[in-house]
């Protein structure tokens, strides 16, 4: 067998197991065309992560576990492109917020420039501690109270500044430009660290990310959370309450609600599969030309690169802000489908490790190992529960009834979910160490 | 002939699944002889250094220490049998000091080494001023000296080095085939492979010529000294 | 019409995450109720009842939302759950009111979910977390105190809870000296606790949960001497808290969802028989959210969700038999023949205009190791 | 008088409490890190281990509680705490030979070892779950405390108490002993010696005639009985569940890399900045300054940096700072 | 060429360049030589952006480069080899040799998307470059291997092979003989001083091999202890007692042990 009929079957693979949740509510699968959708669409996702983390560290080396940080931005950006504004917010305190931010930058920004510009000595720690003392007070006069008034109007439902109330599809972009620019300011500053002392600093910044989300109430409510975000299809409801669509539906003899869900999904999966597509060909064109050859170079040896006339510094921030935007545009197609922004859902366990796990066993390096990665993974992360209930109910079947062991396994069989996702992890990673496509 | 004290006997191999790199090639050594292999870059010399001590799979020849067949230990059993070597490339512990470096080499010892980390000293005299500094600091001649101390710390009964003056300044290149001279002639066998091949081969008892794996000439240093062929195709001219 | 001999009740819970071990008595609780149903043979000419459980992390949304799909692939007839207020903001968004299936969550309590546009699919039998500030504000002040701290749980509910706790204490003259946030599942609370003995106060209110957060900030106010008297809101009632934290504890006091009921009495009875804690919190809920879904379709006579949805506020408030706990056969029966019923419950169930607990609170006071309720409000 | 309770209040809030906390850390972080200096990877099981670990010796306690055992004013787990220890032995020898040995002579990437632990740790994850259940669980015995805010406010007659638990007490005795027991074997013995040698150059080793399988043995030992301790401490200390085993793991690499990864010496500074940083950046001044300054000047505010709310954020902070600074941590660790 | 002056590197007390001057003339092979640990590498690596100084000067063509980064000087037309073989393991020894040219219109990542003709004509152009370089250096048949599997001098060549990619104006090469076969090593040193001769390129070269000194340099520096101890011919220099003594040596003292053999 080649390896690219391997490969191919590899994918055919998981749309088999996709098709078959769909189709048969045999062994552990639903039966459900809902449910395959739901996988399908939150594993196209994934796999748009995947890709992110794989530009970044099978391509460059860059060890980046941040990626909550940067899925979590996305997700403002939809809160701020697309909610509704509220007049009222920006009348209050809206203004106030943006020139303290923008005084707060300034200050950061002075400092820099002092650091860069005045000779080392007491003098430059006095005018700089002095600068930096006198910024905050600014900052926090103009702020606090401007944060209070924004707050107070209708706490319970608004109390922040709201968005621009643009067309929820304009906030995938815009999830990516929010990513690149936080990535950029990142770059610039801790892309100097290497390995794992990158990836801890990283881990460090995308919990601050979530921090400030979460506790930022002005900003997008914290945890407070925004619900009912606009999106980009229709309410099923409403589909199901159109004649046009019921007749349509019973054209295909499916019912209304049933119809109108998965119309919906797919229509998700169409637009995600497209920005799949697109940014998938963009890797693989870059990957494949002189650019890629280069970051590989980087990768392999940073000294011997830049000895070689690369510019490995403003390559490492070029392609950190670029992963990091495409992780910026998926949180942003993932809060989306959610409808709603709910900062104390991230953690890193889902959000950046299981990431790496899709990517690494999909195969680092590799483009199309990262999206089977991703879609794999997330097909086995929804899974395993019920294979989890199944491995139970295996084990226990020739165990007396009402017996207090049986009793016991079967009471725990969810905790067997991540039990039984670390088998399949540590399997696939038996079977091929190098991922399943691994780099060529 | 009676049988070398150590010798890779016809071994053919290669790295992992690769193609073999060594092709029936045989290199032998003797007690209080040095041997020296030279070859064009690539040919299978560090290789062939390597499947003697067992460090990548030979799968047809044998290796024998001392007439007994080692051809299935593992390396650090060959180390317990006698055998040191030092490698071309990463040959020391470079987080640790000189001085560490050196303990290192004398692990599986168990008798009192100081005498014999005095003797290191006194060859390398500049190890002596750097015992206490990482070894990774060092230049890349003296890492050369600390790789080789490192060997000397075990006592060998066989000592193989693989390009020990790759790096060296004359002097100490110099001095480092005084060392061996003496050593060898304290009855240690000396294997070893070298790109300085003229100063190498004027002092070797023994001298092999590999070519993509192979041996193509076999004699003392001498007569592989005054062979116009050699001379011009590997030695230099 | 054609009743099924089966109905599924899904039970859409954080078996794994940060309420991990809040969960298993809640299910308990839940499916409590669908075996007594079962049992008493009376639900719509006799159908069992099952229960499918599944996982919503507490925190995972794309979990929660996939296994909300997966059960109502499966069939269930409606959702009991979820109960982290995000995930069920989620899942009845994204999965309950496009598939029209409804869902009664037992413990999602953010006052955020209250305006959520519904389609009348969302009930709860927890109250929302607005009115639970006033009544603390209350007890605090009949109490003599004057001064608080404040922690709470960083999550919608925590912090819901603590700015209505906050609200109302400033509001009848109270001092709040701080308010800080602790999150869930740390290592170490010696910060907060810190912070929180720095600021000072009569009473420490922790609007958190008694096995995360909430546990380890007494367990560290105590020992360092920082509080020695607690006001707990609802997240914190459970006999697991006296039990951990000792004596100490003694005349520590707050209110949980409730009302002058012998329902939870009767209810923590049947759950020591049937082998959990029915004290855990919200315990009580879940069995009363499950006998709900099930006492509406008696009603409607249907088991499908478009039919039964209407029932749910008839069933739950008077006119009619009150029920209690261990009565839903009774209560069966009353509707099967036609009548009505003022489901009771485990929790004194009362629900108001959105669908949810109209917040009948109990005041509790921790006497000898033990939570024993002083008054009714 | 006033100037004593300033410091009594700072010792109680912030001192006694980190030192406790910085304690558990660095014991946590030098497993990470020798982990991490000699197998070459981050082991991302190592909460879970310590979760094991503590999970055995609970049982055993109990199993001693139960049959009467007690270790007078000491908590029983103590006395618990071998059998723990050759209980995680047992577990992490068996995955290193089903597990990660493969790796190791396939000679695999360290970020393929970091996801074989991630995978690792799942599985322990649900193991001590299905054990000893997610729930919390109490397990000290013994005196609680060894002075009480409340005597100490007796004998001295300040205002302010100050609370030293014996279980704090009992961790920083213990991390002291444990660190110095380490740095005596790492530096001085033979076998330490030779695991500083395989971290650094695996195949020299080799030729040095270290056996690696030892090595890797020996490093795995000592790792289970340093996370089993921390474990047990931590768990004394707070209370034992699972899930903030997991969480713990957080900061005991934000430790472990502030000091410089496979560096001893750097865990245990790490550990402590990362306790006392969380402590107090966050701490709230006011109770301080208000015994410290004269009447009039005693502040009306909180006089806090940060809200706690930050206290993650800020402890990060300092971590990202410092490697601004200092690239690999404080004390110069490796970087593979 | 390049000036070099009163140039200091101290690793903490330890002072490995201390104050070293020196001229390179444009269109020379200068050689340098000295002891193990005089601070030859250490003197390259300042001046080729990789340490910074921590005092002193370094001018190219009279403009001021010290402390530039190395992928500045390389488009200023500075290279360097690196003593201890710095290859890209994982990319094929061809792919080594076609990532050095700089401006490659393919490493813009618009070009990769939309300017594919271009990148496609410029490769095989690259390609076509990069097999003489390793025709050249007797090493084709490595060309589709990775460079981390090939032996330790084949990496060497391939060091060198780098430096070829591209029109130079002066190379550093740090012993590029160190492990290459010594009639190779000729071969180099005469495609050396034909790239000195015919392009133009400056030499500055770093060896311990007398006789390849003797071949290429002149003239040749002699460092020691971080300072400049000599500069002349290769004779002169031979000739210096300080040489001899600390760097040179007088030959083996146990010839007369081979005797018995
Ligand atoms: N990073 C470092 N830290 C401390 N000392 C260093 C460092 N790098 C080099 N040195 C010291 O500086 C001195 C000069 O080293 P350098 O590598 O420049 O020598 P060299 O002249 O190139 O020698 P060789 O011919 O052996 O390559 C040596 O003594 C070495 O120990
Ligand atoms: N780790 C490896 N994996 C696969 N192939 C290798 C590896 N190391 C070397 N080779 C191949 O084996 C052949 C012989 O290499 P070896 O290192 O033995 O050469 P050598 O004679 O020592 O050359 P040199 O004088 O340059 O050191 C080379 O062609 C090389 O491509
Ligand atoms: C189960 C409870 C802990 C849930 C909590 N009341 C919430 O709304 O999130
Ligand atoms: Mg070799
Ligand atoms: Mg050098």
């Amino acid at each position: 067998m080649t390896e690219t009929m391997k490969h191919t079957l590899l994918f055919v693979f998981v749309g088999v197991m996709i098709l078959l949740e769909g189709m048969t509510d045999f062994l552990f699968f639903s039966g459900s065309w809902n449910s395959a959708l739901v996988i399908l669409n939150m594993g196209l996702i994934s796999a748009i992560m995947a890709i992110g983390v794989n530009i970044q560290w099978g391509f460059a080396g860059l060890f980046n576990v941040g990626i909550m940080g940067f899925t979590a931005l996305g997700g403002l950006a939809v809160v701020l492109t697309s909610t509704p504004v509220i007049p009222a917010a920006w009348s209050s305190g809206g203004v106030s917020i943006l020139i303290a931010l923008v005084m707060g930058a300034m200050t950061v920004a002075a400092g820099v420039m002092i650091t860069k510009f005045m000779a080392p000595g007491k003098l430059r720690m006095l005018v700089l501690a002095g600068i930096m003392i006198v910024g905050f007070f600014v900052y926090r006069a103009i702020f606090d109270p401007a944060v209070g008034s924004v707050e107070a109007i209708n706490p319970a439902l608004q109390g922040n500044i709201g968005g621009l109330g643009l067309p929820v599809l304009l906030s995938w972009p815009a999830g990516g430009l929010l990513a690149a620019g936080a990535a950029w300011l990142i770059g610039k500053t801790a892309l100097g660290l290497r390995s794992d002392y990158l990836a801890i600093a990283t881990l460090g910044i995308a919990e601050i990310i979530i921090a400030v989300l979460k506790n930022e109430d002005w900003l997008s409510r914290g945890v407070k959370n925004v619900v009912g975000l606009p999106r980009p299809l229709p309410y099923e409801v409403d589909l199901q309450n159109d004649p046009g669509f019921v007749e349509s539906a019973a054209g295909l003899g499916l019912d209304p609600v049933l119809a109108s869900t998965i119309y919906v999904k797919a229509g998700y999966a169409l637009m995600f599969t497209v920005v799949l597509l697109a940014l998938l060909w963009m890797a693989q064109m870059a990957l494949k030309s002189p650019w890629g050859r280069m970051m590989r170079a980087i990768r392999d040896n940073e000294t011997a690169a830049e000895a070689m006339g690369k510019d490995v510094t403003r390559r490492h921030l070029q392609i950190f802000v670029l992963g990091s935007a495409i992780c910026g545009i998926a949180g942003a197609m993932m809060t989306t489908l959610d409808s709603q922004l709910t900062p104390g859902t991230y953690n890193p366990l889902r959000f950046t490790f299981l990431i790496w796990v899709m990517v690494i066993v999909g195969g680092s390096g590799n483009n199309f190992g990262a999206v089977l990665g991703g879609m794999l993974i997330w097909f086995f992360w929804i899974k395993v529960e019920p294979m989890g209930i199944l491995l139970m109910e295996v084990v226990t079947s020739g165990m007396a009834e009402g017996s207090a062991l049986k009793a016991h396994l079967v009471e725990s069989a969810s905790h067997m979910r991540l039990f039984t996702m670390g088998l399949i992890l540590l399997l696939v990673l038996r079977f091929s160490p190098r991922g399943l496509i691994p780099e060529k | 002939m009676s049988e070398p004290f150590l010798i890779g006997d016809c071994m053919t191999g290669g790295y992992g699944k690769g193609p073999d790199i060594l092709h029936d090639c045989t290199i032998a050594v003797n007690p209080g002889e040095i041997a020296v292999i030279v070859g064009p870059n690539g040919a299978g010399k560090s290789t062939a250094m390597k499947a003697v001590f067992g460090m990548l799979n030979v799968h047809s020849g044998t290796v024998r220490l001392g007439g007994e067949d080692i051809t299935a230990l593992s390396p650090q059993d060959r180390v317990v049998k006698g055998m040191g070597f030092v490698p071309q490339t990463s040959n020391i512990f470079t987080s640790m000091t000189v001085e560490e470096n050196l303990e290192m080499g004398a692990f599986i010892r168990t008798d009192d080494f100081t005498d014999t980390m005095e003797q290191v000293y006194e060859l390398f005299p500049i190890l002596r001023d750097k015992r206490s500094q990482p070894a990774g600091e060092l230049s890349g001649g003296q890492r050369q000296q600390v790789a080789v101390g490192r060997a000397l710390m075990t006592k060998p009964k066989v000592l193989m080095l693989d390009e020990p003056t790759a790096g060296v300044s004359p002097i100490v290149m110099d001095e480092l085939f005084d060392r061996i001279i003496e050593v060898a002639r304290t009855g240690l066998p000396i294997l070893m492979v070298e790109q300085n091949a003229k100063q190498a081969l004027e002092i070797a008892d023994k001298g092999y010529v590999l070519v993509q794996g192979r041996n193509a000439y076999t004699g003392t240093g001498k007569e592989l000294l005054a062979d116009p062929e050699v001379r011009k195709s590997f030695l230099g001219g | 019409g054609g009743h099924a001999k089966e109905v599924k009740l899904g039970i859409l819970f954080g078996f794994t995450g940060p309420i991990e071990s809040l969960t298993p008595a809640m299910a308990s609780g839940a499916e409590l109720a669908m075996e007594e149903v079962t049992k008493s043979g009376k639900l719509l000419d006799g159908a069992t009842v099952s229960s499918v459980r599944a996982d919503n992390g507490c925190v995972d949304n794309g979990l929660a939302v996939a296994n909300a799909e997966k059960i109502i692939s499966e069939g269930v007839n409606g959702i009991v759950g979820g109960d982290c207020s995000g995930v069920t903001g989620a899942v009845l968004q994204n999965v309950a009111i496009p598939n029209g299936m409804v869902m009664i969550s037992p413990s999602a309590s953010s006052p955020g979910l209250t305006t959520m546009e519904d389609n009348g699919l969302f009930f709860r039998t927890t109250p929302s977390d607005a009115r639970q500030g006033e009544i603390m504000a209350e007890v605090l002040k009949e109490r003599g105190v004057s001064s608080i701290a404040l922690t709470y749980t960083n999550n919608d509910y925590g912090k819901g809870l603590a700015d209505s706790i906050q609200a109302a204490f400033e509001a009848a003259g109270g001092e709040v000296t701080i308010v800080a946030a602790h999150e869930d599942g740390k290592g170490d609370y010696s910060a907060e606790v810190g912070a929180l003995a720095s600021a000072g106060g009569d009473v420490l209110v922790v609007a958190g949960y008694l096995d995360q957060g909430g546990l380890g900030i007494i367990q560290g106010s105590l020992d360092s001497g920082a509080f020695d008297m607690f006001g707990l809101p609802d997240g914190m009632i459970g006999d697991s808290l006296p039990k951990n934290i000792g004596p100490d504890l003694n005349g520590s006091f707050g209110q949980i969802a409730g009302s002058d009921s012998e329902g939870s009495k009767i209810f923590a009875e049947m759950a020591k028989e049937a082998g959990f804690d029915g004290t855990s919190a919200y315990a009580p809920e879940s069995y009363d959210a499950a006998a709900l879904f099930l006492l509406a379709m008696q009603a409607a006579n249907s088991t499908a969700p478009a039919d039964y949805m209407g029932k749910v506020l008839d069933i739950a408030n008077a006119p009619g038999e009150p029920i209690n706990p261990g009565e839903l056969g009774k209560a069966l029966e009353i509707l099967a023949a036609g009548g009505e019923i003022d489901y009771q419950g485990a929790t004194g169930v009362e629900l108001i205009g959105p669908g949810e607990s109209a917040g009948s609170y109990r005041e509790v006071e921790v006497k000898d190791g033990k939570i024993e309720t002083v008054k009714f409000r | 008088m006033d100037l004593l309770n300033a410091l009594v209040a700072l010792t109680n809030f912030v001192i006694v409490p980190g030192l406790a906390y910085g304690s558990q850390l660095a014991l946590g972080a030098l497993g990470v890190t020798l982990i991490y200096g000699i197998l070459r990877f981050s082991n991302f099981a190592h909460g879970d281990t310590m979760a094991f670990g503590a999970m055995v010796t609970i049982l055993v306690t109990w199993a001693f509680q139960s049959m009467g055992i007690s270790f007078g004013v000491l908590p029983t787990a103590l006395l618990a705490l071998p059998f723990g220890i050759l209980g995680t032995i047992g577990l992490v020898l068996l995955t290193d030979r089903t597990v990660y040995r493969f790796y190791r002579q396939q000679k695999a990437k360290p970020v393929i070892f970091v996801m074989v632990s991630l995978g690792v740790m799942f599985m322990l994850n649900g193991i001590v779950r299905f054990i000893i259940g997610p729930g919390d669980q109490r397990f000290a015995d013994g005196e609680r405390f060894i002075i009480t805010a409340r005597t100490f406010k007796q004998m001295t007659g300040l205002d302010e108490g100050l609370a030293v638990k014996t279980t704090q007490g009992i961790t920083v005795i213990t991390a002291i002993i444990v660190v110095a027991a380490l740095f005596w074997f790492l530096n001085k013995t033979r076998t330490g010696k030779s695991m500083r040698a395989y971290s650094d150059n695996e195949d020299l080793a080799l030729l040095s005639g270290i056996n690696p399988e030892r090595v890797v043995m020996y490093t795995w030992m000592i790792v289970a009985a340093l996370a089993t301790i921390a474990g047990v401490l931590y768990g004394l200390d707070k209370s034992f569940k699972p899930f903030t085993y997991f969480q713990l793991l957080l900061p005991i690499f934000a430790s472990a890399i502030v000091g410089g990864l496979g560096n001893p010496l750097g865990a245990i500074a790490g550990g402590f900045i990362i306790a006392f940083s969380e402590v107090t950046i966050t701490y709230a001044w006011k109770k301080v300054l208000t015994y410290g300054l004269p009447d009039g000047l005693s502040p009306d505010g909180l006089v806090q940096l940060l809200s706690t709310d930050y206290k993650f954020a800020v402890s990060f902070a300092i971590l990202i700072v410092v490697l601004l600074f200092k690239p690999t941590g404080l004390f110069k660790g490796k970087a593979v | 060429m390049i000036v070099v002056e009163d140039l200091h590197k101290h690793f903490g007390g330890f002072h490995a360049v201390d104050g070293a001057s020196l001229e390179i003339a444009k269109g020379s092979i200068t050689g340098l030589i000295g002891p193990n640990g005089a601070g030859k590498t250490t003197l390259f690596n300042v001046i080729a952006g990789v340490l910074p100084p921590t005092s002193g000067r370094v001018t190219m063509d009279g403009e001021d480069i010290t402390g530039l980064p190395p992928h500045e000087l390389f488009h200023k037309g500075l290279l360097r080899t690196f003593q201890i073989a710095h290859e890209f393991s994982s990319m094929t020894c061809r792919e080594n040799l076609m990532m050095v040219p700089g401006n490659q219109s393919g490493e813009t990542l618009w070009n990769t998307w939309f300017g594919r003709k271009r990148i496609a004509s410029e490769e095989r152009a690259l390609r076509a470059k990069a097999d003489e370089v390793l025709e050249f250096l007797t090493i084709s048949h490595i060309a589709d291997l990775k460079a981390g599997e090939i032996s330790g001098g084949q990496k060497k060549l391939l060091e060198l092979g780098r430096t070829m990619m591209v029109d130079a104006k002066i190379v550093f090469l740090d012993e590029v003989g160190a492990g290459v076969n010594r009639t190779l090593l000729y071969t180099i040193a005469d495609a050396i001083k034909r790239l000195n001769e015919e392009r133009g390129y400056t030499f500055v070269v770093i060896e311990h091999d007398m006789e390849f000194i003797g071949r290429l340099c002149d003239p040749v520096i002699c460092m020691a202890e971080g300072k400049k101890l000599a500069e002349g011919t290769l004779d002169e220099i031979k000739a210096n007692e300080q040489v001899i003594e600390a760097y040179l040596g007088t030959g083996l003292k146990n010839k007369d042990k081979l005797a018995k053999a």
